[in-house]
C-alpha cells in the first residue's frame, strides 16, 4: 500500500435501500475525492407523469420506493389537493398524521436495529445479532410490525396504499382495529425504552463531528409534528413552502444518476432526524422527551451518527403521539367512508411534509382536464447527498489525523457508517426531477 | 381361479363407501415397497396399504384407479396395472408430467408412505366378456390400465376366448413392459403384436409403423369380441372409427377417458363431460355413449 | 305440514327466538341495493325481502376456501374443522334458494356423500320468506317459483301478518318453544295467501322458454352463437361464484409454514382458464367459446339428462352480477334466433 | 434440495426498482427469523454487508426491471449461479410501472429528467427480466403478498413446485361480497383481468382494481376494453386505468387507436 496515494472502493453498499457504492481517493492525510456513486437504474417517473391524469399519480408516485411508500403517497396527495383547492376534512387530516406516523415507525424501527445497530454492536446483519440480542431483535421486528398494521389499516396496504384517494378514504379503519392497534401501541411503550436505556450506554465515536446546516419544516402546530407550514434552517431562516426551489438548489453531478442539493449559499446541509431535533426537539413531551435526555444527554451534538439516536426519539415520539391519534380517531362516530366532493381545475399545488429521512417535497401542475402539465419530486435523500459526501470526506480525514495506520477495512467500515446513518433512500433519489422549463 | 370383483353400481345412486375410508378425501396410507423404472419417464411403483385388514381386502376391477397423494405436494388419479386377483400388493405405473409426478420421482423413495383413495370409478364390464374374444389396443402409457385387465384375463384364462393385444409405442424404449409381454406371448397365454412408430436404429422384433396398422395383421369374428382400447387423444381419434371399419358395433367398443379430475368421486366437476362425470360413470365408456356426450372425446 | 300465522310485530322477536337454534344468518343491506348473507346479531338488520344476496347459501355450507385434510408438525388435524360451521339458521331463503338446496343435495350427498357439506347440512336450519320479484327473476319459467318441501320453516308476507309454514321436525320445535308467537291460520288468511300467489305469478317480466331446451341445445352445439358469447365473456368466473347451484370447486397442496401441509379446497368455475388443463398442457376447453358453452350446456341440458331438470333455479344473481351484461334469458333467445 | 446438513444457499437481488418486494420479505418479520434456520441467505445486499457474490445458489429471487446495461449483466451472472430462479413481483414478472405505457421515447424522458447535458450511455429501456432470462417461477404483486412468497419458500426448500391460483381478482371479489366496481360505480375496474392472490385488496376498499398483478393467462382485453366503453367510460379514461401496469400488454391497438382519435376531437 502506497502511503501516498489509495482509493477506497466499496462497489455495492450493504443494509441500505437502493444501488449505491462509495469511491474515496486519498493521498497522504487528505482525501482527493469523495463520490457516493449511485448506480440505480432511472424509472423516470415524473416524466411518465405527464399526460398523465391527477388520480393516477399516487399509484404511479408511491412505486418510487416501497419504504417511503406511504410518505410519498401523502405528500403526493397534499400538493395536489392543494392544486386544486380541496380542503381536507379534519377526518381525512387526522388519519394521514396516523398513516405517517405509522410509516415513520416501521421504517425506523427497520432502520435503527435492523440496519444501522449492527454496525454498532459488531454484526453483519440483523440475523447475525440476533444471536446475541434476540429479545431486542424480537421487539424491533413487532415494533416495525406494528408500523406496517397501521399503515395496512389506514392505507391498505403496508407497501404501496390503495385506499389513499384525493379528498379522502375508500374505505375508513372501524374503532375495533384502532383499539386494537392502540392497546399495541401502549404495550410497546415500555420495552421501547428499554431499548433506549441499551442504546444510551453505547459510545459514539467523534470522528464524524462536524458543523452542520440542519432544514426541516416548522410543524403546523405547536409541537414536535411531520408536517408543516414553512422551511426553517438551524440558522434561524424560515421560507414559505412554495418557495422551495429558491431555497433547495439541485444541480447535477457526474459520477451519479441522482441530483444534488445545496441552499441558495451553496452550504450542503442535512435533512431527516437529527435536523428535526435540532430544530424542534423542544416541543417533545412525555416519554420522548424522556428519551432525549438519555440519548442527547448533552444536546443534540453535529455527528451525523447520532442521526441514528435522533431515530430512536422519534419512535417513541411516533409510538406516543399515535395513541394520541387514535384517541382522537375513536372519538370521531364511525363511518364506512370519508370522500370530499370536489372540482377539476388547472392549478399548481405543493406538498411538502417530513418523512423518515427528511423533507419531501411534491409540486404538481395539473391543467384544466386535471391532466399533468409538469411533476416535481425532491427527495430527502437527494438533499442530503451533497453532506454525505462532506461528511465521509471529514470522517476518513479525521481518522487518518489520528496517525496511526489505519487499513482499508476500517475506513470502510466508517464510510459505510457514515452513509448509513444518514438512511439514505437511493431508489427515491434518483428520481429527482423537473419537467418544465428547458 | 375365480375371484368376485365389487359391483358395478349406477352413478348417482344410493350413499355408498369408499374402501379406503368414512371420508372419501382422506387418504389410507400406503407403504412403497419397490421402485422400478419402466422407461426414463415413467416407473412402476408396488404398494402395500399399511393397514393390514385394508391390504387384504383391497378388491377392484380392472380399469378402476385410485388418487395417490403427497399431502403438502398434490393429488392425481392414476390406474391400476396391476390385477385384483393378485391380492395383498397393488402398483401404479406413473409418468412423469407435473408437480405431484416430479415429486415422486425426484423424492420417493422404497420404504416411504404415500396417500391412497380408492378405487374409484366403474372399470371395465369384465363379466360381458366371459365365454368371449378380447381385444385389447393400447397406445403409450394407455398400456398401464390394459395390463390389469390383461393380467385379470389371463389368471382365469379359461373363462374367456382369445386375448389378443395390440401395442404400440413411439420408440422400442417407450414399450412398457415388454419382457412380460413378450414370455407371456411365447408361453401363448395372449396374442400379442407390438410395434413402434420408429424404431430408431435399435434392435426391434416388432412391426414398424402406427399402431392402427396393427389391426390389419388380425383377424377376429366381431360378433364374439369385444375391443377395449386406451390411449392418448390422437389414438382414440383414428383407433375408434377404424374398429368401427372392421365392423365393432359401437356398443362393442369399450375406452377409457382421461379427463382432469380434482375429487375422483363426481362432486369436483372437473371431469364432468355434460352431466356426466368421468370419475364416476367412467373413466370407461363403451364408444356408442362415449359420442353421444355433448363434447367430443379427444377434445 | 302445518300453517300457521304469526303478527307482523313479532318478527324481531320470532328472530331472536331462532338464535337459540344457531346462528342466525339473514340477508343485510351492504351498500344501497346490495345485500349479503351475514351472521346478525342486531335482528333489526335482517332483509329477508331482498331478492338475491351477492353470494347464494351455499357459502354456508362449503366456504368459498377451507382446508380439507392438514398435518402440522407431523400432526394430523381434524378433517375440514376449517369448515365446520356449526348450526346456522338461515333466514330469508327465496323458494328458488331452496329449490337450489335440493340440487346441492343431490350432488353432495349422492354416491359418496361429502362430509364437509353434510355436517353443515345437518345442522342447518332453513326458513323461507315469500318474495317479490324483480325484472332479473325468472323462476316461474324454470317451476321454482313455489316450494313444498326440503325447508323447516316458511314465512309468506301478507298484510300486517305471516303466514307460517312448519314443514319439519325442527320447525314444530321452534314452534313449540315459541308458542306465544303464532295463532292458528284462519280462513281469511289462506284466502289473502291464494291472491298474493296470483298476484305475484303477474309479477313476473322476465320469462325463459324452456319447451324442449336440451334438444334445441343439442342441435345447436356447433352454432356461432357460442364463439360470440366467448368474444364478450370475460370468463371473470362472477356468475359462476354467485349461482346458487354452481358447486365446482379445486383442490390444491399447500406448505404455509414449515413442517405444514395443507389439502385446501376452493371454489372453481367451468369458465376459469386452467379448468380443464392436465399435466403437460392439454387444455380440454382451451377457447373461451367452449368454456362459456360448457356452463349453459352443463345447467340446461346434461343436467336435464340426468336428473329431469335444469340446475338453473331462475334467481338471476348471474344477470345482476355479470359485469359485461351477459344476461342467460337472452342467451337463450339468441340460441333460438329470436333476438 | 438440501443435501446432507447443508442448507440450501439463497440469494435475493434488486435490478431497478422500488424494493418493495425485498421489503415484503422484511416484512414476514416473524417467519424469516424461522426461515433464517432452514436457509442460508448468502447473498442479499439489502439486508446485509459481506455478501458472497460468486458463490452457487440454490434459490435466487429477483425483483425490478432491467432498466441499466449493468442491470442486464447481474442478471445474467444470477441466472448463471442459481438453480431455481424466481421472478419477484409485477416489475420482474411483466416490467410493471417501470415499464408503463407512454409515448415518450427514452431519450425524451432522460432530457426530461435531468435537464442537462449528462449522459448515462448505460440506460436502456425497462423490459422484465423474465424478457432476458428464463425463470423457474413467477411471483406477480406490486408488491409480492407475503402469504405467496412464504408458500413459495415453503414449497421450494420441501422439493416441490408451489402451487399459486391463477384466477382472477374477481373470484376473491366475489368472494368477498364486495360491491362491484364496475356494476355499481361505472369505473374501470382490472379486476377480471388480473391475476388474484390479493384478496382482491382495492374493490375491498371500494377502489377498483387497478391491475397491479399483471394479467392472468389469455385475458380478454378485448371484451373488458368494450364493455367499459359500452357502459359510457371514455377512451382515454380507460387508457388511463389500464395502461399503468403490464403495459404495453394492456394497451391493445385498438385502444391506442380510439384513445388518439378521442384526443383529438
Ligand atoms: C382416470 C385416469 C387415470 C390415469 N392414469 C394414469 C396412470 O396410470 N399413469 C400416469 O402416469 N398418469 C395417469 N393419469 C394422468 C395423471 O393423473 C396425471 O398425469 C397426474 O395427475 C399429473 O399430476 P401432477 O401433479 O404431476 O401434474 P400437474 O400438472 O402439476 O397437476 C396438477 C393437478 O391437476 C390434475 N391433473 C393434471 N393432469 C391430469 C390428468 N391428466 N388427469 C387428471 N387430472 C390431472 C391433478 O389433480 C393434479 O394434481 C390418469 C388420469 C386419469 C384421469
Ligand atoms: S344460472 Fe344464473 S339464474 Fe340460474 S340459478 Fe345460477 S345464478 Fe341463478
Ligand atoms: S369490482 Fe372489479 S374485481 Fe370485483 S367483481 Fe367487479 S370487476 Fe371484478
Ligand atoms: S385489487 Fe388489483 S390493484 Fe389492488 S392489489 Fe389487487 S391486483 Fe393490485
Amino acid at each position: 500500500m502506497s502511503p501516498s496515494g489509495r482509493n477506497i472502493v466499496i462497489p455495492h453498499l450493504g443494509r441500505v435501500e437502493g444501488h449505491g457504492g462509495i469511491f474515496v481517493k486519498i493521498v497522504g492525510n487528505t482525501v482527493h475525492e469523495v463520490n457516493m456513486d449511485i448506480f440505480e437504474g432511472s424509472r423516470y417517473y415524473e416524466a411518465l407523469l405527464k399526460g398523465k391524469h391527477f388520480l393516477e399519480i399516487q399509484g404511479i408516485i408511491t412505486r418510487v420506493c416501497a419504504i417511503c411508500s406511504a410518505s410519498h403517497t401523502v405528500a403526493a396527495l397534499t400538493a395536489i389537493e392543494n392544486a386544486l383547492g380541496v380542503k381536507q376534512t379534519e377526518r381525512v387530516h387526522t388519519l394521514r398524521g396516523l398513516l405517517l406516523l405509522g410509516a415513520t415507525i416501521e421504517s425506523h424501527a427497520l432502520h435503527v436495529f435492523a440496519l444501522a445497530l449492527p454496525d454498532f454492536l459488531g454484526f453483519d446483519s440483523v440475523i447475525g445479532m440476533a444471536s446475541k440480542y434476540p429479545g431486542e431483535v424480537a421487539f424491533a421486528l413487532k415494533l416495525k410490525q406494528l408500523g406496517n398494521r397501521i399503515q395496512e389499516l389506514i392505507g391498505g396496504r403496508a407497501i404501496h396504499p390503495i385506499n389513499t384517494l384525493v379528498g379522502g378514504f375508500g374505505k375508513l379503519p372501524g374503532h375495533r382495529e384502532l383499539q386494537a392497534i392502540r392497546s399495541e401501541l401502549q404495550a410497546a411503550l415500555d420495552p421501547l425504552m428499554g431499548a433506549v436505556d441499551l442504546v444510551a450506554t453505547l459510545p459514539v465515536p467523534g470522528w464524524a463531528e462536524q458543523d452542520t446546516v440542519y432544514v426541516a419544516l416548522r410543524p403546523y402546530e405547536e409541537a414536535y409534528r411531520f408536517r408543516g407550514v414553512s422551511i426553517c434552517t438551524s440558522r434561524g431562516e424560515e421560507f414559505p413552502i412554495e418557495s422551495y426551489r429558491d431555497v433547495v438548489r439541485e444541480f447535477t453531478v457526474e459520477h451519479s444518476h441522482a441530483k444534488h442539493s445545496a441552499l441558495a449559499s451553496g452550504e450542503t446541509y442535512m435533512v431527516g432526524s437529527l435536523a428535526r431535533l435540532k430544530l424542534w426537539g423542544h416541543h417533545l413531551g412525555g416519554r420522548a422527551r424522556e428519551a432525549m435526555g438519555k440519548l442527547f444527554p448533552a444536546g443534540v451534538q453535529d455527528n451525523i451518527l447520532l442521526n441514528n439516536w435522533a431515530q430512536l426519539v422519534e419512535l417513541v415520539h411516533c409510538v406516543e403521539h399515535s395513541i394520541e391519534v387514535c384517541d382522537e380517531l375513536l372519538a370521531m362516530p364511525e363511518a364506512p367512508r370519508e370522500m370530499v366532493d370536489y372540482e377539476v381545475r388547472a392549478g399548481r399545488g405543493v406538498g411538502a411534509i417530513e418523512v423518515p429521512r427528511g423533507t419531501l417535497f411534491h409540486e404538481y401542475e395539473l391543467d384544466a382536464e386535471g391532466r399533468v402539465v409538469s411533476a416535481n419530486v425532491i427527495t430527502p435523500t437527494a438533499q442530503n447527498l451533497a453532506n454525505v459526501e462532506r461528511d465521509m470526506r471529514t470522517a476518513v480525514e479525521n481518522v487518518l489525523a489520528g496517525g496511526e495506520q489505519v487499513d482499508d477495512s476500517r475506513l470502510k467500515l466508517n464510510l459505510e457508517m457514515v452513509a448509513r446513518a444518514y438512511d439514505p433512500c437511493i431508489s427515491c433519489s434518483v428520481h429527482v426531477t423537473r419537467l418544465d422549463g428547458e | 381361479m375365480s375371484v368376485s370383483l365389487p359391483e358395478q353400481l349406477p352413478a348417482r345412486s344410493a350413499p355408498r363407501k369408499l374402501a379406503t375410508g368414512v371420508n372419501p378425501y382422506a387418504p389410507a396410507q400406503a407403504r412403497i415397497m419397490r421402485v422400478q423404472d419402466l422407461t426414463s419417464e415413467i416407473r412402476l411403483f408396488d404398494l402395500r396399504f399399511t393397514d393390514a385388514a385394508l391390504a387384504e381386502s383391497f378388491n377392484f376391477r380392472p380399469g378402476q384407479f385410485v388418487e395417490l397423494s403427497v399431502l403438502g405436494v398434490g393429488e392425481g388419479p392414476f390406474s391400476l396395472p396391476s390385477s385384483p386377483t393378485r391380492r395383498g400388493m397393488f402398483q401404479l405405473g406413473i409418468r412423469r408430467a407435473g408437480t405431484l409426478t416430479n415429486y415422486l420421482f425426484d423424492h420417493v423413495i422404497e420404504g416411504d408412505f404415500v396417500g391412497i383413495r380408492g378405487p374409484l370409478g366403474n372399470g371395465f364390464p369384465v363379466e360381458l366378456f366371459e365365454g368371449q374374444d378380447v381385444l385389447l389396443v393400447a397406445g403409450g402409457l394407455g398400456m398401464v390400465p390394459l395390463r390389469g385387465l390383461l393380467h385379470y384375463l389371463i389368471d382365469q384364462r379359461d373363462r374367456f376366448g382369445r386375448v389378443m393385444l395390440l401395442y404400440g409405442t413411439r420408440t422400442p424404449d417407450q414399450v412398457l413392459f415388454r419382457e412380460e409381454l413378450e414370455s407371456l406371448a411365447r408361453r401363448g397365454d395372449a396374442e400379442i403384436l407390438l410395434s413402434v412408430d420408429n424404431a430408431q436404429g435399435k434392435p426391434w422384433g416388432g412391426r414398424v409403423g402406427v399402431v392402427t396398422e396393427l389391426l390389419d395383421q388380425v383377424s377376429f369374428d366381431v360378433t364374439n369380441t369385444y375391443a377395449i382400447a386406451c390411449g392418448p387423444p390422437v389414438f382414440y381419434k383414428f383407433m375408434l372409427e377404424k374398429l368401427v371399419a372392421r365392423g365393432f358395433g359401437r356398443h362393442r367398443i369399450f375406452l377409457s377417458l382421461e379427463r382432469r379430475m380434482e375429487c375422483g368421486i363426481g362432486k369436483c366437476g372437473h371431469c364432468a363431460v355434460g352431466y356426466t362425470f368421468t370419475c364416476l360413470h367412467g373413466p370407461v365408456f363403451s364408444y356408442w355413449d362415449a359420442i353421444n356426450l355433448p363434447e367430443l372425446i379427444y377434445t | 305440514m302445518q300453517t300457521l300465522r304469526m303478527n307482523a310485530g313479532l318478527l324481531s322477536s320470532f328472530l331472536e327466538a331462532l338464535k337459540a337454534f344457531g346462528t342466525l344468518v339473514a340477508p343485510v343491506e351492504r351498500s344501497p341495493g346490495v345485500f349479503a348473507l351475514e351472521a346478525i346479531d342486531d335482528v333489526s338488520q335482517a332483509r329477508p325481502e331482498a331478492l338475491r344476496t351477492i353470494l347464494p347459501f351455499k357459502k354456508l355450507l362449503l366456504k368459498p376456501r377451507f382446508v380439507m385434510l392438514e398435518r402440522r408438525q407431523g400432526q394430523y388435524g381434524a378433517d375440514g374443522a376449517d369448515n365446520d360451521l356449526g348450526p346456522v339458521v338461515y333466514f330469508g331463503a327465496h323458494s328458488c334458494d331452496i329449490h337450489a338446496l335440493r340440487i346441492l343435495d343431490l350432488l353432495y350427498l349422492s354416491d359418496y356423500v361429502d362430509p364437509y357439506y353434510k355436517r353443515n347440512r345437518d345442522r342447518l336450519t332453513v326458513v323461507g320468506y315469500g318474495c317479490m320479484p324483480d325484472g332479473k327473476c325468472f323462476c316461474q319459467s324454470m317451476d321454482t317459483s313455489t316450494i313444498d318441501k326440503d325447508f323447516d320453516m316458511f314465512l309468506t308476507p301478507l298484510d300486517g301478518r305471516y303466514l307460517v309454514t312448519v314443514n319439519s321436525a325442527r320447525g314444530d320445535d321452534i314452534v313449540r318453544a315459541n308458542q306465544h308467537l303464532f295463532q292458528p291460520a284462519t280462513r281469511r288468511d289462506v284466502q289473502e295467501y291464494l291472491e298474493r300467489l296470483k298476484e305475484r305469478e303477474k309479477a313476473f317480466t322476465l320469462s325463459l322458454d324452456v319447451t324442449d331446451l336440451p334438444y334445441v341445445l343439442e342441435l345447436k352445439k356447433d352454432d356461432p352463437v357460442w364463439e360470440e358469447l366467448g368474444k364478450k365473456c370475460l370468463c371473470c368466473g362472477s356468475c359462476s361464484m354467485v349461482c346458487p347451484t354452481c358447486a365446482c370447486f379445486n383442490v390444491r397442496d399447500e406448505c404455509p409454514e414449515e413442517d405444514s401441509a395443507q389439502r385446501v379446497r376452493t371454489w372453481d368455475a367451468c369458465l376459469y382458464r386452467e379448468y380443464a388443463l392436465v399435466a403437460g398442457g392439454h387444455n380440454f376447453r382451451a377457447s373461451r367459446a367452449d368454456r362459456v358453452k360448457n356452463r349453459y350446456y352443463h345447467k340446461q341440458e346434461a343436467f336435464v339428462r340426468e336428473f329431469g331438470m335444469p340446475s338453473c333455479v331462475g334467481c338471476g344473481r348471474c344477470i345482476e352480477n355479470c359485469p359485461t351484461g351477459i344476461n342467460v334469458v337472452e342467451v337463450f333467445q339468441y340460441v333460438r334466433g329470436e333476438a | 434440495m438440501p443435501n446432507g446438513n447443508d442448507k440450501p444457499k439463497v440469494g435475493i437481488f434488486g435490478l431497478t426498482g422500488c424494493a418493495g418486494d425485498q421489503l415484503q420479505i422484511l416484512n414476514c418479520e416473524d417467519e424469516l427469523v424461522r426461515l433464517a434456520g432452514r436457509m442460508d441467505i448468502v447473498d442479499w445486499v439489502m439486508a446485509r454487508s459481506g455478501n458472497d457474490h460468486t458463490c452457487r445458489l440454490d434459490v435466487a429471487f429477483v425483483e425490478g426491471v432491467v432498466a441499466t446495461e449493468r442491470d442486464l449483466e447481474t442478471l445474467k451472472e444470477i441466472r448463471a449461479r442459481a438453480k431455481t430462479l424466481v421472478a419477484l413481483g409485477t416489475c420482474a414478472v411483466w416490467g410493471g410501472l417501470p415499464a408503463m405505457h407512454n409515448e415518450m421515447s427514452r431519450e425524451v424522458l432522460q432530457r426530461e429528467v435531468y435537464n442537462t447535458h449528462v449522459q448515462f450511455l448505460d440506460t436502456v429501456e425497462a423490459l422484465p427480466p423474465t424478457h432476458f432470462v428464463p425463470f423457474e417461477l413467477s411471483l406477480p404483486g406490486c408488491p409480492i403478498e407475503r402469504h405467496e412468497f412464504l408458500r413459495v419458500v415453503n414449497s421450494v426448500l420441501s422439493g416441490t413446485e408451489p402451487d399459486l391460483p391463477r384466477v382472477p381478482v374477481c373470484w376473491e371479489c366475489k368472494v368477498k361480497e364486495n360491491t362491484c366496481r364496475v356494476i355499481h360505480a361505472q369505473e374501470v375496474c382490472c379486476g377480471a383481468m388480473t391475476r388474484g392472490g390479493c384478496g382482491a385488496r382495492c374493490p375491498s376498499h371500494g377502489v377498483a382494481c387497478s391491475g397491479c398483478r399483471g394479467p392472468v393467462e389469455e385475458p380478454n382485453y378485448d371484451a373488458n376494453i368494450t364493455m367499459f366503453a359500452g357502459r359510457g367510460i371514455s377512451w382515454l379514461e380507460i387508457a388511463r386505468r389500464m395502461s399503468n401496469f403490464s403495459a404495453p400488454v394492456w394497451m391493445t391497438q385498438g385502444l391506442e387507436q380510439e384513445v388518439r382519435r378521442e384526443s383529438k376531437r
